[in-house]
């Protein structure tokens, strides 16, 4: 690695993880779908190759030859931009993720702040394809997605903070440094504060990503596909290539926050290898929730939000506060 | 309410009237007071309970109206006809005594013809508005083209 | 509030553990053209005509019963008169519009017209579903039967011969106990006639 | 660049302040067949809607004119063709009143042990196609979709060796059933039935006390006792209504008088009433079939002579309106005989087109979502609505 001049590592890093990222996509589909399927009772993708295993390829290729389609009264510009747009924030966000302990894009000091606001910048991306598809399903869909994204941002951002004021720093190494040595030191292990913090933290990601039971952006039974309805083609798959890399972020930074990052067995330099483990557990405890429960009304979103997540949120976040205070100066 | 009981009050009522004598009571009354009927069978009978609504065509005899009342407490089922006579297709609407006959009378007027004056919002429900003619009359054919394969 | 998340975690775990649960069940998807799937005996599928195995000639005398009693009048039949017995001319069958409805094979008095046990009707072209004599008699080599012939079903459900005695009212509950283990009509035979007198309870008169 | 001033801009349609038309269906993946709601939106509020349906219409009542009573049984299965039993023992039934012809016993139970399996298979339908409204395709919604589809597949299969079909059956005739059960149904039967006892439970533990499926369910799509009965909703719907009306109890027809059963009622009339509603009947039907193949009594499956030729069955001069209680409430019949081998008119009475008529007067108010989580707890089959 040392004869790797930093210039060069600065372009070829972003390139390795971007593909490793848009690899890890298009298998971790397959996953969901093989999942999902034994879930109910059925064998998922099973024809291209072996047991399915180059479904995802399929579908790619699939995706990349379908006709692209724009509808006439689209507002062209911002419907072309749009997928663009949503991608690049779902991207951005890895760039602040320590894979193994100095491997990564940039372990910026401020590293979690950058990944919550650039992640909620897919806000932009998601209105301007219910904007510009001229389209009511779209446009209501939109809506709710600016609602729901605004109403849990901060549940989100606040369950973050918990194991930021447990490590006292907001870079990402940092943290994932503090979890080391032992499983107790996992901040999901952490008394009471750890397990709320987490369950907290999930429910906003389900959230966030948009996922059952809070997929009502999505929500084909009312909405038929809600904002991507008019997409088809290759700008589909942009949009279906950036959930699922905000949906990986996610669920890396759930790992890294509360299960240790790549803490575990064995020499250290199978830690990220612990690191994608942990990251696949996390997805598959939400496509697990996802797949079990029905949704739930926009307002009821909403009112789960502000009346009862946000407050909760706030108040294991002060709890937390008041019991690192006291355990480091004690009163 | 028992059959026999509305049997009497529905034969003081309407003096006019075929009134049966089995299970369901088949009243059959001239369309001028068909409304009142219904009105009746629902305030004085109790059957709240609106089953359907429909016409045969008696060809030349014209068309009847028939429609089925219950009272789901006592178990009286009261089936109410009338002749609007041949040539006829006009009839009183029931929209006003139960809110069911909306769409039963619009299926009514959709297949036979028959406008039901006062209906809120009388147009064809399960044909497209274009359809020529009125299929469950004897008079069209199985067989007759829709307009467009003509 | 508290009242309320006690409720709401358990039910929110027990519908999780039934999902996991079903993930270790085993998955019910059969893999259908690749392995064909079982078909019962009596399924209704395609349509064949049935010839005689010593003689090679065609069990169908074109009495175009099954034409008249088609609800949607797929089958097309002409007679051809001869000496000793009729034959179907032309026999068409239109599959496309068929609704395997099974009452061709049961008017059918020669048993000429059967159903396979196959539902493989899938093509490319729709003429190819537009079925003539010869491939009626095709198919009917290519598939396994079905039980149902004409003369099969018509004794199934034929009431027995001997008037059965009106005994009024019999009391249902009160009825044999060993009925219920009783399997009559076995497939692939038609149902005897019961030797016990047949029960004519008359049906209720609905209201 | 293309001219794009050829290309008239869509604009919303405003049907007045901060109003919105959206059109849902006939395309639309909860439409269960083809339904159109045009609703007027204010928000996410559902302020008005218009319901438009026939674009299923087949003219059955037309069609029955035309075929005769041997036919057209094994076309009835066509209007209502989720739960197809139901619509032709509707049918034979009305012939049989006017007719006044006796059914043998043994035909009589088999017809009620066919019309309850397909209450249970109908049912199973409507509860997963109901989450899946409220879960989405993509969540757990299409889980219980698929596990409810799992196990109709037993009863499908239960039909398929006795009748020979999965889906339109044809099992009734005028005056008996055209099949006998096979050897060893009885045994599989039964084996289904204690199957499906154990997955309902299932179903319940997955959906009970369930928050987020409370949400969606609980008081959300009242109907009221009085606008229930003015409407004529039958069913499910009325008892979850409150009112206490079943078919089966209220004029029993084909035996049903001599089986032990309760009728759930739910007074709330609200989606989750209806669910209640619906899931006590899975266990009602199970105990139903199970007397039935316990006391099933030997003998003839018809009291006519099997059916050789088209015109065989001739009904005299009469009318008869015939109910039997389907899964999604009071099919009726009403028929008028003039003697020849075909009905001179027929009427149906569709349950799905009376409960689906309840719909304008419900859902104003509501959300959008729960726009179709209503459309689903009322059970609609476009085959029996347009006929």
């Amino acid at each position: 690695m040392a004869a790797v001049p930093p210039w060069a590592m600065l372009l070829v890093a972003p390139f390795v993880v971007l593909n490793v990222v848009v690899g890890l996509v298009t298998y971790i589909t397959l996953l969901e779908r093989k999942f999902a399927a034994r879930m109910q009772s059925r064998i998922g993708p099973y024809r291209v190759g072996p047991h399915g295993l180059l479904q995802p390829i399929a579908d790619a290729l699939k995706l990349m030859m379908k006709e692209d389609i724009v509808p006439a009264a689209a507002d062209r510009h911002v419907f072309n931009l749009a997928p663009i747009v949503f991608l690049i924030p779902c991207m951005l966000i890895f760039a602040t993720i320590p894979f193994a302990p100095g491997l990564g894009v940039g372990d910026l000091n401020i590293g979690i702040l950058f990944f919550l606001a650039v992640s909620s910048m897919e806000i932009v991306g998601l209105f301007m394809a219910g904007w510009g598809s001229n389209n009511k399903y779209a446009l209501l869909s939109a809506m709710r997605a600016v609602n729901q994204i605004i109403s849990y941002d901060l549940p989100f951002i606040f369950s973050a903070l918990v194991p930021v004021i447990l490590a006292g720093s907001l870079k990402l190494g940092d943290i994932a440094a503090l979890q080391q040595g032992s499983l107790l030191h996992w901040f999901i292990f952490y008394p009471v504060i750890g397990q709320l913090a987490f369950i907290m933290f999930v429910v906003a990601t389900l959230a966030a990503e948009n996922r059952v039971p809070f997929d009502i952006l999505e929500a084909e039974s009312e909405l038929v596909a809600g904002f991507r309805v008019e997409y088809s083609g290759m700008k589909f798959a942009l949009i279906q290539l950036g959930e699922y890399a905000h949906m990986i972020g996610s669920s890396f930074l759930g790992a890294l926050l509360f299960l240790g990052a790549w803490s575990g067995p064995g020499p250290e330099s199978i830690g990220p290898v612990w690191f994608l483990l942990k990251m696949v557990f996390m997805f598959l405890l939400v496509t697990w929730i996802r797949w079990s429960f029905v949704r739930i009304r926009a307002d009821q979103i909403l009112a789960l939000s502000w009346k009862v997540l946000l407050p909760a949120t706030l108040a294991l976040l002060l709890t937390t506060a008041v019991v690192v205070v006291w355990r480091t100066n004690g009163f | 309410m028992q059959p026999a009981d509305a049997h009497s009050s529905l034969a003081a009522r309407f003096s006019g009237a075929e009134i049966g004598t089995g299970t369901p009571l088949v009243v059959s009354v001239s369309p001028d007071r068909w409304v009142e009927l219904a009105q009746c069978a629902k305030d004085t009978l109790g059957c709240r309970f609106f089953s359907f609504l429909t016409a045969v065509d008696w060809k030349e005899q014209g068309l009847e109206v028939v429609a089925r009342v219950d009272n789901l407490d006592d178990g009286l089922g009261v089936m109410m006809k009338t002749r609007l006579g041949p040539g006829v297709s006009a009839c009183g609407s029931l929209t006003a005594v139960y809110r069911g006959a909306n769409w039963m009378e619009r299926e009514c007027w959709d297949m036979f013809g028959i406008r039901f004056e006062g209906h809120p919002d009388l147009r064809r429900i399960l044909l497209d508005d274009s359809w020529e003619g009125f299929p469950l009359l004897k008079s069209y054919a199985v067989d007759t083209a829709y307009p467009p394969y003509r | 509030m508290a009242s309320e998340l006690a409720t709401i975690v358990p039910a929110v775990i027990r519908a999780m553990g039934m999902t996991l649960r079903n993930l270790f069940r085993k998955p019910i998807t059969v893999h259908y053209p690749d392995k064909p799937r079982t078909y019962p005996d009596r399924y209704r599928g395609l349509l064949a005509l049935t010839y005689d195995k010593e003689t090679g000639e065609e069990n169908c005398i074109g009495c175009r019963l099954c034409e008249y009693v088609c609800p949607p009048a797929v089958i097309k039949v002409e007679m051809l008169k001869s000496e000793k017995r009729n034959y179907a001319k032309t026999f068409s069958l239109e599959l496309y519009a068929c609704e395997f409805c099974e009452l061709c094979v049961q008017v059918c008095p020669t048993d000429a017209i059967v159903m396979m046990k196959s539902f493989d009707l899938a093509t490319a072209d729709r003429r190819e579903m537009l079925l003539d004599k010869d491939r009626l008699h095709a198919i009917g080599l290519q598939h396994q039967p079905s039980w149902a012939t004409g003369n099969l079903l018509r004794d199934m459900q034929t009431p027995p011969k001997a008037a059965a005695p009106a005994h009024a009212a019999k009391p249902p509950a009160a009825a044999t106990p060993a009925a219920a283990t009783v399997e009559p009509a076995a497939p692939g035979k038609a149902e005897p006639p019961t030797p016990k007198p047949a029960d004519s309870t008359p049906a209720k008169a609905d209201a | 660049m293309l001219d794009r001033s050829s290309v008239a801009r869509v604009e919303l349609d405003w049907a007045g302040p901060e109003r919105l038309t959206m059109n849902m269906g006939p395309q639309h993946p909860s439409a269960h067949g083809v339904f159109r709601a045009i609703v007027t939106l204010e928000g996410e509020t559902v302020v008005a809607v218009d319901a438009v349906i026939g674009y299923l219409h087949r003219c059955h009542e037309k069609l029955a004119e035309t075929l005769t009573y041997a036919q057209y049984p094994s076309i009835a299965s066509k209007t209502d063709y989720v739960a197809a039993m139901t619509s032709e023992f509707a049918y034979v039934l009305a012939a049989e009143e006017i007719g006044k012809i006796d059914v043998p016993k043994r035909a009589q139970y088999l017809r009620v042990i066919c019309a309850e399996l397909q209450r249970i298979a109908s049912h199973l339908l409507w509860l997963g196609t109901w989450c899946m409204d409220m879960g989405g395709a993509l969540g757990g919604g299409a889980t219980i979709f698929l596990y409810c589809i799992r196990e109709r597949e037993t009863i499908l299969d239960l039909f398929e060796s006795l009748v020979g079909a999965r889906l339109l059956y044809g099992f009734y005739q005028v005056g008996g059933v055209r099949y006998d059960i096979p050897s060893g149904w009885t045994q599989a039967c039964r084996s289904t039935l204690e199957l499906i006892e154990q997955r309902v439970v299932e179903y319940e533990r997955m959906l009970e006390n369930n928050p987020f499926f409370l949400a969606r369910a609980k008081g959300v799509g009242v109907i009221s006792r009085d606008l229930a009965q003015d409407i004529g909703i039958a069913g499910p719907l009325l008892r979850g209504s409150g009112i206490s009306y079943d078919v089966r109890r209220a004029a029993p027809y084909s035996s049903y008088g001599d089986f032990d059963f309760s009728i759930p009622i739910e007074t709330d009339g609200d989606c989750f009433a209806r669910y209640r509603v619906r899931m006590v009947e899975f266990r009602q039907a199970i105990t139903i079939i199970r007397q039935a193949l316990d006391r099933l009594p030997e003998g003839p499956i018809s009291s006519r002579p099997a059916l050789k030729s088209v015109a065989q069955t001739r009904i005299p001069k009469g009318e008869a309106y015939a109910r039997v209680e389907g899964p999604r409430g009071e099919v009726g019949n009403y028929m008028v005989a003039d003697g020849s081998a075909k009905p001179y008119r027929m009427k149906w009475r569709g349950a799905s087109f009376s409960n689906l008529s309840v719909l304008p007067h419900i859902i104003p108010g509501h959300k959008v979502a729960d726009v179709v989580a209503i459309m689903g707890s009322v059970d609609p089959v476009f085959g029996e609505v347009d006929r």
